[in-house]
């Protein structure tokens, strides 16, 4: 059961590092961003599988907490960051 | 090699790249940006360390690496809110490398 | 057991090797925004290092404070950076942006400093490698001592008791660092006057979630992983969530109400370092049977202080000036 | 393995297949819009998915009850935040994709 | 009242009296200058209680929270310490005088805090043993220091600060990159342990080359002194004379006690890289001091010349051992005092002329006697003349050069003693004379003129009290363990 458990933090690992490509695509801001917050919902994911490998329900509040902040860090973005309009587009 | 001297050898590598980045680049903020990632490198050569043994993790490198992020974040704050004033008041985030007259 | 540990390697060697890609490509993408994001990115990733060894309450504080705050932070930074430039630009700022956020020194140069980094890169990495494989570390003391510190979490214990004096030290500099940015007076942006309804809702919801997980963190440190610092970042998150929906601290409250939530944490540290040292001629020196009272009222005076301290930090500017202005 | 075991393990591999879906999504579909559309529908099933199969393993209701309360945080979080995005990047101008 | 003396904890009030005050002062910002002035005024005391103390019973040491090293922290006292911090109180008092009355109202509400905040770090870090313990002093000492520093607004004074703190950041990083290395070889962080286990081996090597880049970062010894003269010039005068008098040595502080204490069984074979760079510092410091046409810019560069004094004990300590040392501790308060008179008299000249342009200053020696005077007193000291504190120091240091025949040493020795009036002179020459475009002057307070006439003073005193001042700094030989060690070695 471990062994399956952390073959599934492999692949959700991976997935995360695929993922990584529509950052550095982009092209709008919003794309960055998105990308990022795909980093939250799989890392806590990933989070609770090692939690459950391990044994310990800390990770679980560490779950907890890193999807409450990366909400935060989401309005941030929203609020302040983009501001301006935007000029670069998908190329079709 | 175990897993420790691992993530050790990876924080290294993240303290130097900082080293590196923070040499050449001229725009503050990245600046920030490679000290933040030097702390980060320093911290997990600290912590890395600490588990090279199986049996209990040494939780004294853990309260050090706390007490570094908290100062990490404060030391953060206060060189973003000078940069800030910095281009507020000569209009580029960057160093002025001439001499002032 | 051959396939487990494969698969430990390749889990670890993944998470190092992302970090380090993804701290090269913050550190040397020509986009400063694309930086900003991909270091969140790192910190986020950082965390499942944290996890990975074994550190659950350093991967608490590095989500609570560094991925959430600091992330925050820098796109804040960035984006006034940015207001500036608009405000004093004409038709070519764009262009000049670009060209100073990608500035570095001569090439010449990157050379000379490559060549010493690399030198050094070499050096630490045959320093470690060169350490014995056995950890000579603190634990089996912190274990021994464990009883007597009021706490069962072994980190509390260090930070709160053992090792209490780096703490009180560490919240001034917490506290000196927002005193420093107040005095260099920095003018409040005045942006952001659109109410959105869904951010509203999104602050009404997230805040009292964001008071409960706080005061959960607080409790549960004394015997697992969390503590003051994690609950004073995730109530400063809660802050800085109501800053970013627009609402303010009202000014009646700005002034001395404020300045004395600062330094409570503070405060309280200091009049309890200096009760022991009366009581028992030792600074900071708990009695055993009164020592887990003792941190918990030192922990949840440092957590109403580490938050505000961390919101005023967002902010930036003085909020009793703010209004003025 | 008991029954509960193997059902687990059926629900841990699905949600597996939905974050592969949401991150295919994310690279291939042509705009901002519809790449919000995979990243947080996909993701949040696929995180429901491992929530439920994890669920199954849990040995109190209290960590049942934890694991959920993630996944309701997170449901909150990303459909607000996709909200959010969505509605500043019309403003902004971001132009939808048309075949 | 002896007995008083002896069983208040003074090492624990220098720590938090000044970090109350801080915070008192941040809450009440109504009369921060009468509150700060009774802290400095305590702290002054309290330097004089733990001298009683120190006297009478040799070495303190306190463990906090009553848990031992490893696990605690100590705080420990010997000479070496108290030598810095009553310099550190003695200079803090009078720059504090100053500071009433150089500052206005809301420039007072800004520095005390600060100042009070970088008063603790200063303390905490002289009574500190332990190496984490140490790297939070050191955040605490850079982050309020370059605060001070940005307080003066202007464009050269914020890249200054902006200079100092990434210089200041990086330093302290290094500093902790060489703990967290000692601290997985020895498995403590407690300076006294350490140094009875360490022993040469690679990573210890590392450990020192980290360290001590660091602390040469924030001390500034050349090459590494590129952010202090932009910090230390464009400040405000008193938090120049601070900057310049303490900050810097603080780290020369560490710097010597790691040395000395921690890394003494390799440390003894690199010391003469130190000596070389302190040499380049005397000489490039002195050369560009001369080109400079500003007052503060002057001095500041000379601050640059005067650390390089400080690093040519660490090849001659090899053999003549505690005379070297002895000369340098001795060297580095006679020009904290000189240095700290010497930026509160450029403070009192740009106050006067509105500039501190040299060529343009206007007879000042006939309209600001006792400024001029101060900073003539000063030199003399920097300069090394007899019978100031900075004579005594150089006596001293060109002894052990010559007791090993290190002629180049001495030369060196002299030669930057011979700039030094070269480039103060210059300063004192143009006081005499009249500039050819007068420029409209402000009254000085008379407070800020005898306070740089009385810390300069100070300066010449210390060329009688050497007899007073060796004994204190000989507590608990600080000193003993390295000079052993090279004495086994040769």
């Amino acid at each position: 059961m471990e062994t399956f458990y952390l073959v599934l933090v492999l692949f959700l690992l991976l997935n995360l590092a695929a993922g990584m490509w529509r950052v550095l695509l982009g092209p709008t801001a919003a794309d960055r961003m998105m990308a990022a917050q795909l980093f939250g919902t799989t890392a806590v994911a990933v989070l609770l599988l090692l939690g459950q490998v391990e044994g310990r329900s800390a990770l679980h509040d560490v779950a907890f907490v890193f999807a409450l902040l990366s909400a935060v860090t989401a309005v941030a973005f929203v609020r302040r960051a983009w501001s301006e309009q935007e000029k670069k587009h998908d190329s079709k | 090699m175990s897993i420790a001297v691992l993530y050790a050898l990876v924080g290294i590598g993240l303290f130097c790249l900082g080293v590196y980045a923070l040499m050449i680049h001229a725009h503050l903020l990245r600046k920030i940006l490679a000290l933040n990632i030097m702390g980060s490198g320093v911290f997990m050569v600290l912590l890395a360390l600490a588990g090279r043994t199986e049996i209990m993790p040494d939780p004294v490198p853990a309260a050090m690496v706390i007490t570094g992020i908290v100062v990490a974040v404060s030391a953060t704050a206060f060189a973003l809110a000078l940069m800030l004033k910095i281009s507020a008041v000569t209009g580029r985030a960057e160093l002025n490398d001439e001499e002032e007259k | 057991m051959e396939a487990l540990s494969l698969l430990q390697w390749l889990i670890d060697g993944l998470i190092g090797i992302g970090l380090l890609w993804l701290a090269w490509r913050a550190l040397f993408c020509p986009e400063l925004f694309k930086a900003i994001v991909l270091f969140i990115a790192f910190g986020l990733l950082m965390t499942l290092a944290w996890v990975r060894l074994k550190a659950p309450d350093v991967a608490l504080a590095e989500v609570a404070i560094g991925a959430g705050l600091t992330g925050a932070l820098l796109l804040s930074s960035w984006a006034k950076l940015r207001d500036f430039d608009a405000n004093k630009g004409m038709g070519v700022r764009e262009k000049n942006r670009v060209q100073s956020e990608q500035k570095t020194k001569r090439p010449f140069f990157h050379w000379l400093s490559a060549t010493p980094v690399l030198l050094m890169a070499v050096g630490l990495g045959y320093g470690v490698l060169q350490l014995s494989p056995y950890a000579t570390g603190l634990s089996t003391a912190v274990a021994e001592n464990l009883d007597a510190s009021g706490v069962s979490n072994p980190v509390t214990a260090v930070l709160l008791n053992f090792r209490a004096y780096d703490t009180l030290l560490e919240i001034a500099v917490l506290l000196l660092a927002l005193i420093g940015i107040w005095s260099l007076e920095i003018r409040p942006s005045v942006r952001e006057a659109t109410l959105d309804p869904v951010l509203d809702l999104l602050a009404r919801l997230l805040t009292p979630l964001l008071l409960l997980v706080s005061a959960y963190l607080l409790w549960v440190g004394a015997h697992a992983s969390g503590g003051a610092f994690q609950a004073g970042s995730v109530l400063g998150a809660a802050g800085v969530l109501l800053i970013l929906a627009g609402w303010r601290l009202p000014l009646s409250l700005a002034g001395l109400p404020l300045r004395i939530t600062l330094v409570v944490g503070l405060s309280t540290f200091i009049a309890v370092a200096v009760l022991m040292m009366l009581d028992r001629g030792q600074l900071l020196a708990f009695p055993p049977s009164q020592a887990s009272l003792i941190i918990f009222v030192l922990e949840t005076t440092a957590t109403l202080s580490i938050a505000a301290i961390l919101a005023a930090l967002f902010l930036g500017s003085r909020p009793d000036h703010s209004e003025k202005i | 393995m008991t029954l509960s075991d193997y059902l687990s393990v059926l629900f841990l591999l699905a949600g597996a297949v939905f974050f592969l879906a949401g991150t295919v999504g994310l690279l291939r579909f042509p705009d901002v819009y519809t790449r919000l559309h995979a990243l947080t529908k996909a993701d949040n099933v696929g995180l429901g998915l491992i929530v439920i199969g994890l669920a199954m393993q849990a040995e109190s209701y209290a960590s049942v009850g934890k694991l959920l309360l993630i996944w309701l945080l997170v449901l909150l979080a990303g459909s607000s935040i996709s909200h959010l995005i969505a509605k500043k990047a019309l403003q902004k101008g971001v132009r939808m994709w048309r075949r | 009242m002896g007995d008083f003396l002896l069983t208040m904890p003074w090492a624990v009030v220098l720590i938090l009296l000044p970090l109350v005050g801080a915070i008192v002062c941040f809450l009440w910002p109504k009369n921060v200058n009468q509150l700060g002035l009774v802290t400095l005024a305590g702290v002054f005391l309290s330097v004089v209680g733990l001298g009683a103390w120190l006297l009478e019973n040799g070495v303190y040491h306190h463990a906090v929270g009553g848990w031992n090293a490893p696990l605690g922290i100590h705080l420990y006292a010997d000479g070496l310490s108290l030598v810095m911090l009553g310099i550190t109180a003695l200079v803090g008092l009078f720059v504090s005088v100053y500071a009433t009355a150089y500052f206005d109202r809301v420039q007072s509400e800004q520095f005390w805090p600060l100042w009070l905040f970088l008063l603790t770090a200063l303390n905490a870090l002289f009574l500190s043993a332990d190496m984490f313990n140490l790297y939070v002093t050191l955040e605490l000492l850079g982050l309020s220091a370059v605060a001070l520093v940005a307080l003066a607004g202007g464009k050269a004074a914020l890249n200054g600060a902006m200079r100092y703190l990434l210089a200041s950041l990086l330093g302290s990083l290094l500093f902790l990159f060489g703990v967290a290395l000692l601290y997985h070889t020895y498995g403590s962080l407690d300076l006294a342990i350490l140094s009875e286990q360490i022993e040469a081996s690679p990573t210890v090597w590392m450990a020192l080359g980290l360290i001590s880049a660091g602390l040469l970062l924030k001390t500034a010894l050349f090459p590494l002194h590129f952010w202090l003269p932009p910090a230390h010039a464009s400040a405000f005068s008193p938090i120049s004379a601070l900057l310049s008098a303490l900050v810097v040595k603080a780290s020369f502080y560490l710097l010597l006690r790691l040395w000395l204490e921690l890394f003494w069984p390799i440390s003894g074979s690199v010391a003469g890289l130190l000596g070389i760079l302190g040499v380049m510092a005397i000489l490039w410091g002195s050369l560009q001091a001369l080109r400079q046409t500003r007052v503060k810019m002057l001095v500041a560069y000379s601050t640059v010349a005067q650390i390089g004094y400080l690093f040519l004990a660490f090849p001659l300590a090899m053999g003549a051992g505690v005379t070297a040392w002895n000369a340098v501790m001795y060297l580095a308060i006679s020009h904290a005092l000189a240095k700290a008179a010497m930026f509160m008299a450029a403070g009192n000249l740009l106050r006067f002329g509105g500039h501190d342009r040299i060529a343009d200053l206007d007879q000042l020696a006939q309209r600001l006697p006792l400024t001029v005077a101060a900073f003539a007193l000063a030199g003399v000291s920097l300069i090394g003349l007899p019978p100031s504190g900075g004579f005594i120091g150089k006596w001293l240091l060109l002894e052990a050069a010559l007791m090993q025949g290190r002629w180049d040493l001495a030369v060196v020795i002299v030669l930057g003693g011979v700039l030094a009036a070269m480039y103060l002179f210059k300063v004192l020459g143009y006081a005499f004379t009249e500039a050819s475009t007068p420029s409209k002057v402000t009254a000085v307070p008379v407070r800020m003129e005898w306070a740089a006439l009385l810390l300069a003073s100070g300066a010449i005193l210390l060329g009688f009290l050497a007899p007073l001042i060796l004994p204190l700094l000989a507590i608990g030989t600080p000193f003993d363990a390295f000079s052993s060690a090279q004495e086994v070695m040769s």
